[in-house]
């Protein structure tokens, strides 16, 4: 995992629809999760749903987070739809 | 003892683990959840179980803290299994032994209403017609804020 | 099922009846009672429990009616054991199952509660000291009236 | 069991106390379980506890009863402490 990149992963419905598991993104100063959302939902298609769509849950380093969460080169940055376990 | 798996689990010997805890234990409560016939859609036979690894293990032990904490917990054993599942497969087991029942309940209900809205798990339904992601339920998020 | 007896139970053996209830189950919520160490008096190494032959079972039965009519309750055991106890023993079962968690988690619970202030049973604590009839808690009454 | 009679049975800790485990009894016209109690305490002793000592619980053929319950020839009427199974 480089300095200046984070790592975002994607899960179940997300992970499909997206047909991504996983990604290398710029870690740009300042950024937070909210903003990544924001990016990725830009690519359009299935991308697009990362923001007024459905609801998306987030966790930064495997830790419930939110919009508003800070994230830096090296973090692994999580979207997914609400869970359903148990 | 938190165990995420794609192999079946025996409660009988979880509840054997939790009863070799000691002569202070004297209740012991245990929650197993099966695959239903019957979900988000009719005819299900079956459920296909993803987690994020490595999370889901931390957000379980934090759940088994929080219950120490709010109550008398000697000893607590979960296990969920991933992967893919058969209609009537055991996919989740939770037990607590305490000294008294009314603890062993609470944190044992406690620790599986919060696991279903905060441990990183998603299942998909399968039917002879397709597969369906299931959907959180409101009651689940209710039965959860309980808690709180 | 309902069994009042001196021998020992196996509790494996009664989650595999609970669990054999068909596709529609979802839940399975068990209760163990272990002889403790300390109750009344510390230092407990046995029990000796009596009952009233007869009436103990209606008194269940009416139990297991009362949850199965106010809860989604597929089947439910309940095994009580009267006689001599050593520490650790297990003393009481309760397992039901239920489509849902909620359902099989409120049932056993009051069923659980119920027992402890309405099925006619009494334990009389054994120590090195001497013996002790068990008062019946205010506890176990504020529980059990929390179901009304 | 006579047609005249009712059976009383104690268990636990009254049995123990008044050494009894069960008697018949006379069954006359418009008895309750209280007049029992009452008729049983006065003899004295041990027994004197079944009025104004600890609670005492009462089942007539085998279902919890009130102190006001009628009982008659016949029954089998139950006086114990409360109860602490479980």
């Amino acid at each position: 995992m480089s300095n200046e990149t984070l790592t975002v992963r994607f899960f179940a419905r997300l992970r499909e629809e997206l047909d991504t598991e996983a990604l290398e993104l710029p870690a740009e100063p300042g950024l937070t999760a909210g903003d990544l959302l924001t990016q990725l939902a830009a690519r359009g298609g299935a991308w697009s749903q990362l923001q007024g769509g459905q609801p998306v849950m987030i966790a930064v380093n495997q830790t419930m987070a939110r919009p508003s969460t800070r994230v830096q080169a090296g973090d692994e940055v999580a979207f997914f739809p609400p869970v359903t376990g148990g | 003892m938190i165990s995420v798996q794609t192999h079946d689990f025996d409660p009988a010997a979880e509840y054997q683990a939790l009863r070799d805890s000691g002569p202070g234990t004297g209740a012991i409560v245990t929650f197993t959840g099966l695959v239903r016939d019957s979900g988000d859609l009719k005819d299900v036979h079956g459920l296909y179980l993803e987690h994020y690894p490595g999370m889901t293990e931390q957000v379980i032990q934090g759940l088994i803290d929080e219950a120490t904490q709010r109550w008398d917990v000697r000893r607590a054993r979960v296990i969920h299994r991933v992967g893919q599942l058969a209609l009537s497969d055991q996919i989740v087991f939770v037990g607590v032994c305490s000294a008294h029942r009314g603890d062993a309940f609470k944190a044992c209900e406690f620790i599986m209403d919060a696991l279903k809205t905060s441990a990183p798990f998603w299942k998909k339904e399968i039917t002879s017609e397709g597969e369906h992601w299931v959907e959180q339920k409101a009651g689940d998020r209710a039965r959860s804020s309980r808690w709180e």
